[in-house]
């Protein structure tokens, strides 16, 4: 399989599905002429015109609003907000217009909508750059919500989120643009709403999403030469999650941690704790351990940003935890 | 403003032909008729939430989509009963709404504020201020994106232009020249504060030079001043794919909405003053004027209205509530 | 004790703080002229004249953030939202501004602000008139949130909050607005942060907070009908959380459930569900219960919105099931 | 404009004195030699995060603030280097937040984009697009509710107007009268895009007329402009309480951020061109032209601010980096 960074492999999930479907169009600031901020967008201008990859002013609620009211009568639109800090901006028309039309209108409405770009904190962006807010979306029925971990997962989900006839809030992440891996060529989708094992274990089930996917890979692997075999799985979808694969892997591990870079308080993570806590109660040995952000907003120095993040020491410290050793 | 102004182009909307006269006539009946019955029902309280009353305003609805094809959308806020039943949604599933039937055009789930008919491109009824306008935009985008020869029109209130959400989408409909064409409904009010203590400039339709967009203004008590200004705005928009923002002076009747006490913002002689402008009675006039249709033929168009509005209450009276697990539908297209 | 009203408890906190300290003033649509949407400012133009009680265009994002400026330079703004579903589109100013620009300014600043309304369902006001928000808002650090459930503790509540030197997001309920109370004469406040015991009991806790206190006592009165005597616990404040009095109440009565009137998913339930079920794991004898909002937009019909809800059955359907009954 | 256009109040110009002009001369240099430094220290990753760089601007933040009293206000963007050092924040804790160390002046937590001087009423450095503004209007309305003599400078980027955040704070500030400065720092881009790209107005300063807010226009490259246009809005807030939209005409010499490949959206030719109306050199001009200060004098302020420069990176170099634990401080006030 050939190696492609997670840019491309959303470059290549849009230009795919464009190529397919003539109702899609992307819309964001510096996606056309500049070739995306972050280069996500690159040679889409050129491949489709002006018509279809367009350029906006920076208004994130009128070209998010807009994209819902395409949406509603038949387009179906891709907003690419420059990073999901600025789509609070936008919060309104996705809560209360994109998450509620189809509930509202009794079913006559759907709104096909994918709101994609870079979530969670990058290097050194500082408190309103920084901010992991998956949570906030993944609160709200009406949407769904997906946050890929790998290349691989990118793409095909990307290209389900693209098909679906609901609003998708899809998050990337800047730090992992650049980032490789394995891409199946050819055509395949990979559904929203199904958990992935990322690794097979039996001592300690690590449930981690998006960037933290690969901190806990790692950290497995480290736990591992200490024989410990810890099975990592991945929801890659937060809303609606599929917490089946979880529930069976900690009934069979008896311990489980939660990694992830949001803040703590009212999150996907807690959330993920307390259904693991109340669903597997029988079966847990020890009670579920969160490592997330630390409560603060993020910090612009360098080491206290990465002392804010989860770490690989800080899944370590939290494993053992569990594990009631030292 | 004249009250009972007389028309200027008599000859051109007799052109409209007799049949659309009578039945533009009828349409405001009717939703007048239609809401003055479910006020009742609220005070009833068959109906619950909040009931927007659009009676003083139905010359906007009629006049505008009147002037339009049925191939054209249109948008508004949660004060849509005029807008719906001049598209011509069936007023029985509307009132049904209302009540929370099953048979309700939003199967019970919407009410008052949520009127929508997909199939007539009466795309809704919302209920946070201003929030449909970049909505109204992305539908006109979507016309020009598919290149049909179809506008949206995108009714708003006075208030609403105080939202950034319409700063934003009017930037987008001024720079990438979409066919729309903005009706701000002003009824003087949003809520209880008048245009003057909300709004830093007061003669709305110029705020649309912010954003190259031309403003017109026209009575919003005169249904023909409205379909005019409608009829050339949308024909900007579809030949020349620019966008209007119209502001039409009216006036609401009743309060914002059931339980507000207008007495505290307005006087009654000031109502008093703006009913002497009342637009079925203005169109009413006309139609007797030109002998378009004598006083029986009135006569029948009202107790036609009274019939259907009793039907519809009937209708929704005797509709099911919605089973309890409908509310899990509708949620995500599955 | 004088009985008062929610709504007469909350003006009075505000007529006796702004008769103290003219720093604070209050704006919001329809607060001045109009008394209040829901009268809640009823006299406060009349006593306090124009100057601090301002009528306010429909522009949240812009008066909040009004606001927040006003409150970085000395003066104790009082923000009205007729309602927090407008709060979404000023949530960039509360999110970003308010609550970061201590943390950004590295202390230099503060934001004495107090941003307060209507939270939750009402009556039949269907899906964007009808979101208990509050999961949001207590994600965010940099923000307190309080979430009052008498009229006794939304008037000493309110006016620690109007002292308090940080951004407070305070949320009150229509439906709650008519309920009487006993609230004691003369001046006092209530700390933020504290959990309230309102009622002992030792073979149940029931968590609850706003409006659900009072579903959650009753539903207490019905069980010990039955025998069972339940321990409402009230957090009052739901950021920062003083969860210590909670698992103390656990540990006593080894069984929990959490009633909220927000959404499930990611919530402040599910956060108080997730500490229980591991800061007392050792004691819990049956996983915690939830009792949230469906996780529906609200539905405008009486019935299904009346079924989307908590209700008193649930609770106590749900209590009967983590006490092994039925 | 030409080149180096004339002064045309050359008297009043000399009024300020030869102290206040050469210091106004120093403190353009001083932002230019500071950013030239930090961007060094950037490509050497001492410096992290976006840095936006103010090179081209200096004319605006100079003349703007020598036009205000000390008791006024300023808040501006993420591109804020300029404003803080014009305003007189000691520029060694400027580049230590810079750095992210501990002495900064936000200890280290705001970086470039977050330089805040409350002793000095500089209130910011914001990285939202546009949310700043409001802001700023509240701040003038505190200097009202104050019956303080002080205004608000708020600055703000050309992209930034097509924030519903900018919409929403001056219709609050056309209605209220407040007083307000909104300096539109029109560099010709957001970022990659062109004004004509995503105004549908160009020219700016006329989109007040929505609000009611006078616009004013000024030569941004020139000092003196900036500081004569801001003088008389300043006047009009602190004596009528009244707002005005200024757009300056500036240029950023270097791309949006470090990153910026900004041969994309722009030519070099373009760059060049603008570059001959270099504030500094305008300036540098004018001095020796009016015979204020002598070659020899301009070499020391070149030489004083290399210096101040050097010291500014030494201090940052040698400041500790922040303990861990202080992220948890200045979250709430205790
Ligand atoms: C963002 C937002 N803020 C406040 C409200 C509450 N509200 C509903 S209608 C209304 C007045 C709107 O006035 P206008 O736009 O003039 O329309 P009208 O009611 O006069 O038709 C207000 C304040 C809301 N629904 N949404
Ligand atoms: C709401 C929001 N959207 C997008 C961004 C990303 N962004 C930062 S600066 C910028 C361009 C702003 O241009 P302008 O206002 O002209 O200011 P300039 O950078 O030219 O000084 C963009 C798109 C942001 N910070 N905030
Ligand atoms: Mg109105
Ligand atoms: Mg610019």
């Amino acid at each position: 399989m050939p190696e492609l960074s997670f840019r491309e492999a959303i470059n290549q999930a849009i230009a795919e599905e464009m190529e397919r479907d003539d109702s899609i169009f992307i819309v964001g600031e510096e996606v056309a002429k500049y070739q995306g901020a972050y280069k996500v967008t690159q040679g889409l201008l050129q491949k489709f015109g002006e018509q279809r990859v367009i350029d906006a002013p920076i208004s994130e609620s009128g070209f998010t609003g807009l994209g819902v009211g395409a949406a509603m009568v038949g387009l179906r639109p891709i907003v690419e907000v420059m990073t999901f800090n600025f789509s609070l901006v936008a919060i309104d028309q996705i809560i209360n217009n994109a998450a509620k039309m189809r509930h509202m209108s009794g079913g006559q409405l759907k709104v096909p909508l994918v709101i994609r770009g870079p979530n969670g904190p990058a290097h050194q962006l500082a408190a309103t750059h920084s901010q992991a807010l998956e949570s906030i979306f993944a609160h709200i029925p009406g949407l769904k919500v997906v946050v890929p971990g790998t290349p691989k997962d990118a793409k095909g989900l990307l290209k389900s989120a693209i098909r679906d006839d609901n609003p998708v809030i899809f998050m990337e992440s800047e730090v992992m643009y650049g980032l490789k891996g394995e891409v199946p060529e050819g055509e395949y989708t990979i559904p929203l709403g199904k958990t992935d094992v990322k690794r097979e274990g039996k001592d300690i089930t690590i449930i981690a999403y998006g960037k933290m996917v690969n901190l806990a890979m790692e950290a497995a692997k480290s736990l591992s030469s200490d024989g410990i075999e810890a099975e990592v799985v991945d929801p890659m979808t937060v809303r609606p999650l599929d917490d089946e694969p979880m529930i069976e892997s900690v009934k069979k591990t008896n311990r489980c941690i939660v990694v992830s870079e949001a803040w703590p308080f009212a999150s996907v993570a807690s959330e993920i704790g307390y259904r693991i806590s109340s669903k597997a109660f029988d079966y847990l040995d020890a009670p579920v351990g969160l490592v997330t952000a630390e409560d603060v907003p993020m910090p612009y120095n360098k080491i206290l940003e990465h002392n804010a993040l989860p770490t690989i020491e800080k899944i370590l410290n939290a494993a053992n935890s569990v594990l009631y050793k030292k | 403003m004249s009250d009972y102004a007389v028309q200027t182009n008599t000859e051109e909307y007799l052109s409209l032909g007799r049949n659309k006269l009578v039945e533009m006539y009828h349409t405001m009946v009717l939703i007048r008729r239609f809401e003055e019955s479910a006020a009742k029902a609220y005070s009833q309280q068959k109906i619950g939430g909040f009931l927007h009353l659009y009676i003083g305003q139905e010359a906007v609805a009629v006049g505008s989509i009147a002037a339009i094809h049925k191939e054209d959308y249109i948008i508004t806020a949660y004060r849509d009963h005029g807008h719906a039943i001049a598209r011509g949604t069936d007023p029985r599933i509307l009132m049904a709404e209302l009540f929370g039937k099953y048979t309700g055009s939003s199967k019970g789930k919407g009410g008052s504020m949520h009127f929508f008919d997909a199939e007539r491109k009466m795309l809704g009824g919302h209920a946070i201020v201003g929030a449909q306008v970049p909505l109204g935009t992305g539908i006109a985008f979507k016309a020009k994106y598919r290149k049909e020869d179809a506008v949206c029109l995108t009714y708003l209130g006075d208030a609403a232009m105080n939202q950034g959400a319409f700063h934003e989408a009017l930037n987008l409909a001024g720079l990438w020249k979409l066919p729309v064409v903005y009706i701000v409904e002003n009824n003087m009010y949003g809520m209880g504060t008048a245009v003057e203590r909300a709004s830093a400039v007061t003669e709305l339709s110029k705020r649309g030079s912010a954003y190259g967009i031309e403003g017109m203004v026209a009575d919003g008590m005169n249904v023909f001043a409205v379909y005019d200004a409608v009829k050339e705005a949308a024909k900007k928009a579809r030949e020349l794919s620019l966008p209007t923002l119209l502001e039409v002076r009216t006036y609401r009747y009743r309060g914002h909405s059931m339980s507000d006490p207008d007495s505290i913002y307005r006087t009654k002689q000031e109502i008093e003053e703006e009913k002497r402008r009342d637009p079925l009675e203005q169109m009413k006039k006309f139609l007797l004027d030109e002998k378009i249709a004598t006083q029986k033929e009135i006569d029948r168009v009202d107790e036609e209205v009274k019939q259907t509005v009793a039907e519809c209450v009937e209708f929704a009276e005797n509709s099911p509530e919605p089973p309890l697990e409908s509310m899990y539908d509708d949620i995500y297209v599955q």
